[in-house]
């Protein structure tokens, strides 16, 4: 049992971390700031969730896992506004988004 | 220290050498948030949570925020560089300082002119264990507070940190003779 | 931008707005927590009082420097930043009024009972700390947006 | 310190530094009102402008700022009155190395004092460095050096939310709820499990904090249209909405990896804009954050029901046309009977701002017509200049 629940928590701190870094990889690869706020914010929302069922997982029943779930809570709600934020910044800036056969990069 | 402190520490001094470095101001701004979230992690892991947590909120938060806000208030200088040229000089007189006071306080073990190694801040039989010790022990007894950092600060430190409010006060007072304001708007 | 002859209007985010409603008073009872608590868990008068004076910052990004400034009002930041230095010392020169020395919190016994010490590092640490660092950062924020004051720059 | 080498022209000259902005037109026509009003006989229009970009950059900087200033010439000549006064257009500061705002003012400064120019229009939104906000200081230095600076009464309006919304004891009793119960979460509840002075001490400091927090933002966060049984209602199907949500964020979380670590990068990214069938803040937010959630969508910019998303690619552009999210959306608010409702692209109100099929002007994805008409659902707007 104690090995399945280690076993899960491996997998889920993995995914979160592969998940984080596809997304800092995106950042670099993707052309404009329209394309690059969607894998910054995006991704990480799920890096972040797994990591933190992983938290929840590892410390079993208690008032934590409350605040773990509520980190969570919190991360869904700011994590879009922030990506929102930015996309809405660079639009009020009149940056036009790089389109296909654009060669800026 | 373990592999994700090597890694933490290699991090902020990075992002330092970055912000100081940068000649663009928002992008040294930016860089300036990294490094205080890093430090704020690099404090949690050596177990000063409430270091660390000033630091996010105060240099990450409040700090970058009143930077952002004050070259959005005058300029932002434009760069043709990305960086600035080091001046040798100074970056040399800055590394000399920082080792002559990482010895002197007592940060890195040297060996004296006898050949006994000086020992660390802190470490067995050293005052500052001594110190450290007596907080840790008669904190609660004393003050019925469990939180030792809070103690020193309130209770043992009182008057430092009475002081240190004071300035925190004055910067205010002194930002609003600064801008030529009568009054805290 | 071409010089179009009508000019858009800058439109505040609905959904910034909102989130910012919803998020702001949980990270205001977050700050008081910290400022609570600072005896027992990490955290304490300056912690908390940022997070306190984050709060507004957070306002004033969603719905603009002036309505917010004008929300908070002077009066208020000017209360908390003065009135925690009061309260931060005359919780100090209670105590040498009582014969002992400065912030010897153990004389307040007698009317707070055997946590005399607990509640006198709370008061400095709430009364004192947290409201001089929220008062002072939310004017130093609201100075700063607002600019010299030799130009009437009044709008921000 | 405005040594006169000429006399000034006898019915007073205006000095206007122009630039791109926003409000430039309106600033060209308050200068001829202006003009017209107290018979003025010159105006400047001078353009400073910093050579920073050297080589070939140069000439197409020269280009644009001449063509800015023809521009510039056209509207002042539509605008001038009967007794037009003579309009001048300059480039000024070519061979200098602008940089502070006393750079600008310093050139504006001597462009005016070759002239006997007292008087300077300001456009408000005018910035000379590009990005670089220098306004302020440049009025400042301009008005350090003697000259008389009006800020042209032109500003972008600015309509938002009021910060605060009516609201009574049952806002105050909500949010002290949902605070106490809060503050006590984060205690671990110590009020409960712990001795009696835990019990008091996170009652009286729970109790302070939920009214300091009820009182300072019961007017901000819940508006006077709360209803707690709707709440309770939403509040529950939020609860059902959840994990289909997560199941959508899983699902294109894995799309858009692949799509990242593809060597070819497959991206077409296009602006969209989608008139959601949902309204007000608590629905539109939770509409737009998901679709920002997705991976693939990126919620850009709201303007009453219009959401302008920006997608990475097809699937993802369909899913909004499809609207799935939006039916979800409409189930938490409205109820079960809300959800059956025809897509966006069958009610037409799915439009691609970008690509082969983009709707309107094809290169005008960031400045497209968003002229937005006051929608009547959203919330009460107020004008006021930014």
């Amino acid at each position: 049992m104690n090995e399945i629940r280690l076993g899960a928590i491996f997998v889920l701190l993995a995914g979160g971390v592969f998940f984080t870094f596809v997304s800092a990889v995106g950042v670099i690869r993707l052309p404009d700031v329209y394309t690059r706020a969607h894998t910054a914010s995006q991704t990480d929302t799920l890096g972040a969730g797994l990591v933190v069922a992983a938290v929840v997982l590892a410390y079993g029943v208690e008032t934590e896992v409350i605040k773990a779930l509520l980190l969570l809570v919190f991360i869904f709600i700011t994590n879009p506004t922030a990506a929102h934020a930015v996309g809405r910044a660079a639009y009020e800036e009149g940056i036009e988004p790089w389109t296909k056969g654009d060669e800026r990069r | 220290m373990s592999a994700v402190g090597f890694a933490l520490a290699g991090f902020v001094i990075i992002t330092a050498i970055a912000t100081a470095m940068l000649r663009d101001t928002l992008a040294a701004i930016i860089v300036f948030a990294a490094y205080s979230l890093g430090m704020a992690l690099f404090y949690t892991l050596l177990l000063a949570p409430d270091v660390g947590l000033t630091e996010a909120a105060i240099g990450a938060g409040v700090t970058t925020i009143l930077l952002l806000v004050t070259i959005a208030k005058t300029t932002r200088p434009r760069a043709e560089k990305v960086f600035t040229a080091i001046n040798c000089p100074a970056a040399t007189l800055s590394v000399g300082l920082v080792a002559v006071l990482l010895f002197t306080v007592g940060s890195i073990p040297v060996e004296n002119f006898l050949g006994e190694a000086t020992p660390v801040t802190g470490a067995a039989g050293t005052p500052g264990e001594s110190v450290t010790g007596h907080y840790l022990q008669s904190t609660y007894e004393q003050t019925g507070v469990t939180n030792a950092v809070t103690a020193v600060l309130a209770a043992y430190r009182g008057f430092d940190t009475f002081g240190e409010a004071v300035v925190v006060f004055a910067a205010g007072v002194a930002v609003v003779v600064v801008l030529h304001r009568g009054e805290f708007l | 931008m071409s010089g179009s002859d009508s000019i858009r209007p800058y439109t505040e985010s609905e959904i910034i707005m909102t989130a910012v409603r919803i998020v702001a008073p949980f990270v205001l009872t977050y700050g008081l927590f910290i400022t609570f608590h600072g005896a027992d868990s990490p955290g304490g008068g300056f912690q908390g009082g940022a997070l306190i004076g984050v709060v507004v910052f957070m306002l004033a990004f969603a719905f603009g420097i002036a309505p917010t400034r004008e929300w908070v009002g002077s009066g208020l930041m000017t209360a908390l930043a003065a009135g925690g230095v009061i309260v931060f010392v005359s919780v100090g020169l209670g105590t040498l009024a009582l014969g002992g020395k400065f912030l010897e919190y153990g004389l307040y016994e007698p009317f707070l009972g055997p946590d005399a010490t607990k509640w006198g590092m709370e008061a400095i640490e709430i009364g004192g700390v947290a409201a001089i660092v929220s008062g002072v950062i939310m004017a130093l924020f609201f100075l700063t947006a607002a600019g010299y004051a030799s130009q009437g720059g009044e709008d921000v | 310190m405005a040594d006169h080498t000429h006399d000034p022209p006898p019915g007073g000259a205006l000095l206007v530094p122009v630039g791109e902005s926003v409000t430039l037109r309106q600033t060209v026509a308050y200068t001829m009102e202006i003009a017209a009003a107290e018979e003025i006989s010159e105006v400047h229009f001078v353009s400073p402008v910093a050579w920073h970009d050297v080589g070939d950059v140069e000439l197409a900087v020269r280009e644009r700022t001449q063509s800015l200033l023809d521009r510039v010439s056209v509207w002042a000549e539509e605008d001038a009155p009967a007794d037009a006064p003579t309009i001048h257009t300059a480039v000024i500061g070519a061979e200098e190395y602008l940089f502070s705002p006393d750079d600008y003012a310093d050139i504006l400064a001597r462009y005016a004092d070759e002239r006997g120019i007292k008087r300077i229009i300001v456009d408000p939104e005018y910035s000379p460095g590009g990005n670089v906000p220098l306004l302020r200081p440049m009025e400042v230095a301009l008005a350090v050096r003697g000259f008389d600076v009006i800020e042209a009464p032109a500003s972008r309006p600015v309509r938002r939310s009021r910060l605060t919304r009516p609201g009574g004891i049952a806002q105050f009793g909500l949010l002290f709820g949902i605070s106490f119960l809060f503050y006590q979460l984060l205690g671990g509840f110590v009020i409960v499990t712990g001795d009696s002075f835990d019990f008091f001490y996170e009652l009286i400091t729970g109790t302070i904090t939920a009214g300091l927090v009820a009182g300072a933002l019961y007017t901000v966060t819940l508006s006077n249209r709360i209803r707690l049984r709707t709440l309770g209602k939403q509040l529950l199907r939020l609860g059902l909405y959840v994990p289909y949500l997560v199941y959508e964020i899983i699902k294109s979380n894995i799309l858009i990896t692949t799509i990242i670590l593809h060597p070819k990068l497959p991206i077409e990214p296009r602006m969209t804009r989608v008139r959601s069938a949902v309204w007000g803040g608590p629905a539109l937010t939770t509409l737009g954050n998901s679709i920002t959630l997705t991976p693939g969508t990126l919620t850009v910019r709201t303007e009453g029901q219009d959401l302008y998303v920006h997608s990475l690619f097809q699937s993802a552009r369909d899913g909004v046309a499809d609207g799935a999210l939006e039916r979800a959306v409409r189930f938490v608010f409205y109820g079960r009977r809300a959800a059956a409702i025809p897509t966006p692209r069958e009610r037409g109100d799915y439009v691609e701002l970008q690509g082969p099929n983009a709707e309107s002007e094809p290169d005008a994805g960031a400045e497209a017509d968003v002229e937005s008409e006051p929608d009547a659902e959203t919330e009460p707007v107020e004008e006021e200049p930014k």
